[in-house]
């Protein structure tokens, strides 16, 4: 328990005092959402029928941008292979990274996302189901992207491999995501949104684990 | 560190051991063992496969042939070893403390404490240093903390001496020698001449003249 | 940490040991090559010359004997990829990832030939090559899949290495692609109102179906031989890669 | 040939782009396989020691 | 001259052996496009609203993407140093660094253009405009990401300023690439586009210079 | 390379020198003089500052306080040092020979040709082999094969013989003494013994002890 607290604040401390990373992204989210207010122009009908779907789409994208540094340093400093040689199993380190990752990467966003609901010109109740659909959704996000950051990560500069990979695995939570913004039935939605991410996160720190722990040096 | 004989006794003995990379094998057909309170050097010229012989036994490459096996343990225990290998494993952005305290959490405090440890590589002041400010040696000190803070059976060490100074060829040998001591065992790839007080406790495994 | 090496003397090791494999199994890919050419000239002759026009679809029925097969392997060599992925991972059976390997393009472009078959069929009959419709959605998401396990392997100069992270990713894909299916066809239904009508009614005529099956296996064989001898390409190129390696480092010891 | 009504182009179309896809890629397997034998002969030429492992 | 090309050939065969090569790119395109639509609803009059706004997007995304492998490596492997005492000016192995990264991050984006276009359902009128404001545009973005990333890995903890450096210089760039494909007068955004690249790319190497030669190891 | 003294008489000369780190004097006030074909051994314990002497006559890290200078080049002259540091610089995704052919090209090829360079340092045969699979050792060599591609009179190197076999001690020797030869100037900062041919050309600068 020590040594997953231990993990979790190393963890932490390193997104953290890296600087620029947590604003870099809420800033690409930000600008996202003005770019395309700007490109579809001021009718105000248009952008909020076109918003949940935005939203969930600069999520998706401004979690790409943190994947590169999930597993990638520990690996070229040497500290993967000693993360397999823990008492603390592989697969728990990995869990608190996920963990971690969601509070640096996907935290940041819902708190940043009043302003793209104001750019988009978003109603008060679509945003409440928006933060709501958010919330329970990024975690499966953030595992799918796991997985495809153990996978890429002993490919030496394979930085771009990875959205590849995970993007059609996220497409159901994109869809769910949406649909429990906009939908009718709305809760179904939230409801299979929060089933799926319980399924990720629980299964996505085993899946990197046996990649990870399946790469050479 | 006080008691004696602290490990069971363990020995690790590899039969028939090929090892290499991408196929090719580098060092074939070994055998040998290591007995509790003995350490093997490993010796050869660059290139021969000292580090996939160590990353073999440590469980990251698999072997091409052969089996190698640390008689003696209990199927229960953890991880029975620490790998020091050419990368240091530190931190820049943490302090030399957390980084220590850090692998101490994660592999388990069941060695020295963190001041001691640091003490003892002769960081004792840089604990609230930023690691990224540490010289190549003083980052190699403190990858050998990491040894010291957990108490593990075998130490495989890769280069351990590489970027210290006498003072620290001098901190290596005696860790060796207290780990020892303790009925540890030892596997040691180095280019530096490494001398223990009691030279029966050292053997040489010279790998493949090669290029 | 231990591998085994003592020798089984059962089929299972006979096909483990990759030189044994590509001796042993070259001898099946002239039958092999023939039974589809014959597959191929047979359902082809019924597709063209031995069917009726559907009394909906009119000739265009005709796509339906390569648009169907096609289609069908597009999930079928995804089910080969992802038992070769479990016997790489559980059994570290060697020939496991040759064969996942080999796989993955031949998945691809048959997933393609299904999205180009059923886009060319869709024209005639709803008026669209492409709709969001679920069936064709997730056909496209799995394309995608295919080409990120394609430009996985690419990126691996190691190819023993990636065998088995490459199988992880296969596995987490199977477990995803039925999700993948739900979710989009629940998606199309949420965003389209039954402006899609399916013409696969339960009631195929025979001189429908008897193409069709014909043609189903002659894809199938396709497969199974193209398959065969990608995977004994593979294992001459490993070794090559192997020979090379070795001859670039000089008199390796 | 026989009449295929009004769509033909789709028709043709499909069954060309199928046969021109699969004639490309057992031309591909095919030329892989060729090329690979032939490196690996002259390999086996070259180190003939090695040549089985 | 033949200092500078080996620049360039170096960097061109470290870009293209990674994962990150062509095939990586083009894919990472249509996906987004993909994503997109699944996002946002199968819906063509909505998806060619916001094309232009997303192609945008990803453009900026896919440069975002790669802008740590621009200096990051060669500073951890110690070349970085070395370059600062090479017989080619170190601006001059920036300028060539910046084109390639337009090369591999940019280009391919503009050749799979038109398959984004398909999925975004885009006419053929607004399709040569994206295609020309992409090209005119670009350049830009890749230059002020070289000085961000300039400034992010030479100063330490110097993390928080780059983004806070390049969104503002990246936002006209968005705003007059994306007006130039919707706009009555995209002519003259195009016209404003390309003297901001110009200006760009033509101090952007200066100024990462300094910043990396000001910078102690 | 076969002429001796292709150098111009060069002399680096510092006086009243102070380095350091953050604001951290490390070595103060130093004050020496290196004439052509003479080498400075920097020895110390770690984290007393070599590194960062090295870093600031590289022009890198900027001095406290006092001065130096080569004294004797032309001002129009490009680079006239070549930094040899901790880490290698070497690129895993390209092959051996592209790595030193890339730094040949940057730096002006007016030394070795690439080959003659690689099988100096013990690589001739590993040319076209990516440089990622390289042991530590080959990497290292590969860095000192840098030095020999382009002719320039002074060397700034760090632990050169870190990683290598007795071989690779004995080839930094042979380097550094056919460098001096043609008249080029040395530090050197290592933890182990070299020692050329001629004592006469090497002098040894013991940087303070702290810590
Ligand atoms: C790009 C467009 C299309 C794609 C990706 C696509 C994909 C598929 C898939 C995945 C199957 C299931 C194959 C199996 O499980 O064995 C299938 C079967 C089938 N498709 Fe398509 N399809 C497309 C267009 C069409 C069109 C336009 C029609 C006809 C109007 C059509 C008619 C059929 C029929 C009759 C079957 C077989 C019946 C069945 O398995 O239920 N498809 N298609
Ligand atoms: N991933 C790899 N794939 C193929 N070959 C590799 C790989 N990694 C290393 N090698 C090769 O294996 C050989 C041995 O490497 P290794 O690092 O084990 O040597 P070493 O004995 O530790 O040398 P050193 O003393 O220089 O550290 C080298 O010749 C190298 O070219
Ligand atoms: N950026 C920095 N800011 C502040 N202090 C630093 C910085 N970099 C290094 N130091 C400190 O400078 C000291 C000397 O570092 P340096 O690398 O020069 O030592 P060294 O003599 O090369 O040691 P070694 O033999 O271990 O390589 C160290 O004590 C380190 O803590
Ligand atoms: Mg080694
Ligand atoms: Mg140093």
């Amino acid at each position: 328990m020590t040594a997953l607290r231990a993990m979790l604040g190393r963890e932490l401390r390193l997104a953290l005092r890296g600087g620029g990373d947590v604003l870099t992204l809420v800033l690409f989210f930000i600008i996202t959402g003005a770019i395309v207010a700007f490109a579809v122009g001021p009718d105000s009908v248009l952008l909020a029928r076109i918003a949940p779907g935005m939203v969930w789409v600069a999520a998706f994208l401004a979690m790409l941008l943190g994947l590169d540094r999930l597993f990638r340093p520990d690996h070229e400093d040497g500290a993967l292979i000693l993360l397999r040689q823990a008492e603390l199993p592989l697969s728990a380190a990995i869990a608190a990274k996920v963990m971690v990752h969601w509070l640096v990467s996907a935290l940041p966003l819902i708190l940043a996302s009043p302003l793209l609901a104001l750019q988009l010109a978003m109603d008060g109740e679509t945003f409440w189901r928006m933060v709501a659909s958010l919330l329970v959704g990024t975690p499966a996000l953030a595992a799918f992207g796991a997985v495809g950051a153990a996978v890429t990560v002993s490919i030496r500069g394979g930085g771009l491999i990875a959205p590849i990979l995970i993007a059609p695995l996220s497409i159901p939570v994109l869809i769910f995501g949406v649909g429990s913004i906009t939908a009718s039935q709305s809760s179904a939605a939230l409801l299979f949104l929060a089933a799926l991410s319980l399924m990720a996160v629980s299964l996505a720190p085993f899946a990197a684990a046996l990649a990870i722990s399946s790469a050479e040096d | 560190m006080t008691d004696r004989q602290v490990f069971p006794p363990l020995t690790l003995r590899a039969t028939g051991l090929s090892c290499g990379r991408g196929g090719m094998t580098l060092t074939a057909d070994l055998s040998f063992a290591v007995a509790p309170g003995q350490c093997l050097l490993l010796r050869g010229p660059n290139g021969t496969g000292k580090t996939t012989l160590l990353l073999t036994l440590a469980g990251i490459v698999t072997p091409l042939a052969g089996t190698f096996e640390l008689e003696g343990t209990d199927s229960e225990a953890g991880p029975q070893l620490h790998y020091c290998g050419h990368r240091n494993a530190v931190k820049p952005r943490l302090s030399v403390r957390e980084n220590l305290d850090f692998w101490a959490q994660v592999n388990g405090p069941t060695g020295l404490d963190i001041q001691e440890a640091l003490a003892e590589v002769g960081l004792g002041e840089l604990g609230g240093l930023d690691a990224g400010y540490l010289s190549a040696g003083q980052s190699r000190r403190l990858a050998l903390a990491r040894l010291l803070v957990t108490h593990r059976p075998l130490w495989l060490l890769d280069e351990p001496t590489a970027a210290l100074d006498a003072e620290g060829h001098e901190l290596v040998t005696r860790l060796l020698d207290r780990h020892l001591d303790m009925g540890g065992l030892a596997l040691a790839a180095t280019h530096d001449p490494i001398t223990l007080p009691d030279p029966g406790r050292m053997e040489t495994l010279a790998l493949g003249v090669r290029t | 940490m231990s591998i085994d090496t003592t020798p089984k003397q059962s089929w299972w090791s006979r096909i483990a040991h990759p030189g044994q494999f590509v001796a042993w199994t070259s001898p099946l890919l002239w039958p092999l090559t023939i039974l589809t050419a014959v597959l191929f000239i047979i359902g082809l002759w019924f597709a063209f010359f031995n069917s009726p026009a559907d009394y909906q679809m009119g000739d265009t029925v005709r796509i339906m004997y390569v648009h169907v097969p096609n289609a069908w392997l597009s999930q079928f060599v995804y089910g080969v990829m992802t038992v070769s992925a479990l016997g790489t991972l559980v059994w570290r059976h060697p020939m496991a990832d040759v064969s996942m390997k080999a796989a993955a393009p031949l998945g691809a472009m048959f997933t393609a030939l299904a999205l180009f078959t059923g886009a060319l069929w869709g024209r005639p009959t709803w008026g669209t090559f492409w709709e969001w419709d679920g069936r064709m959605t997730s056909t496209l998401v799995l394309l995608f899949i295919y080409l990120g396990i394609v430009a996985l392997w690419r990126a691996f100069d190691d190819q023993l290495r990636a065998a088995r992270i490459i199988a992880v990713f296969t596995l987490v894909g199977a477990i995803n692609i039925p999700i993948i299916k739900f979710s989009v066809d629940w998606w199309s239904t949420l965003h389209q109102p039954a402006s899609v009508f399916r013409a696969d009614g339960p009631t195929m005529p025979g001189s429908i179906l008897t193409p069709l099956f014909v043609m189903f296996f002659a894809f199938t064989f396709l497969f199974l031989t193209l398959h065969l001898k990608a995977m004994h390409t593979e294992v001459k190129r490993r070794r090559v890669m192997g020979l090379q390696r070795r001859m670039a480092q000089g008199d390796a010891a | 040939m026989i009449d295929l009504g009004p769509h033909a182009v789709f028709i043709v179309w499909a069954y060309l782009g199928v046969a021109m896809t699969v004639a490309a890629l057992v031309g591909w397997t095919l030329y892989d396989a060729r090329s690979t034998a032939r490196r690996l002969a002259e390999l086996e030429a070259r180190a003939p020691r090695r040549a089985a492992r």
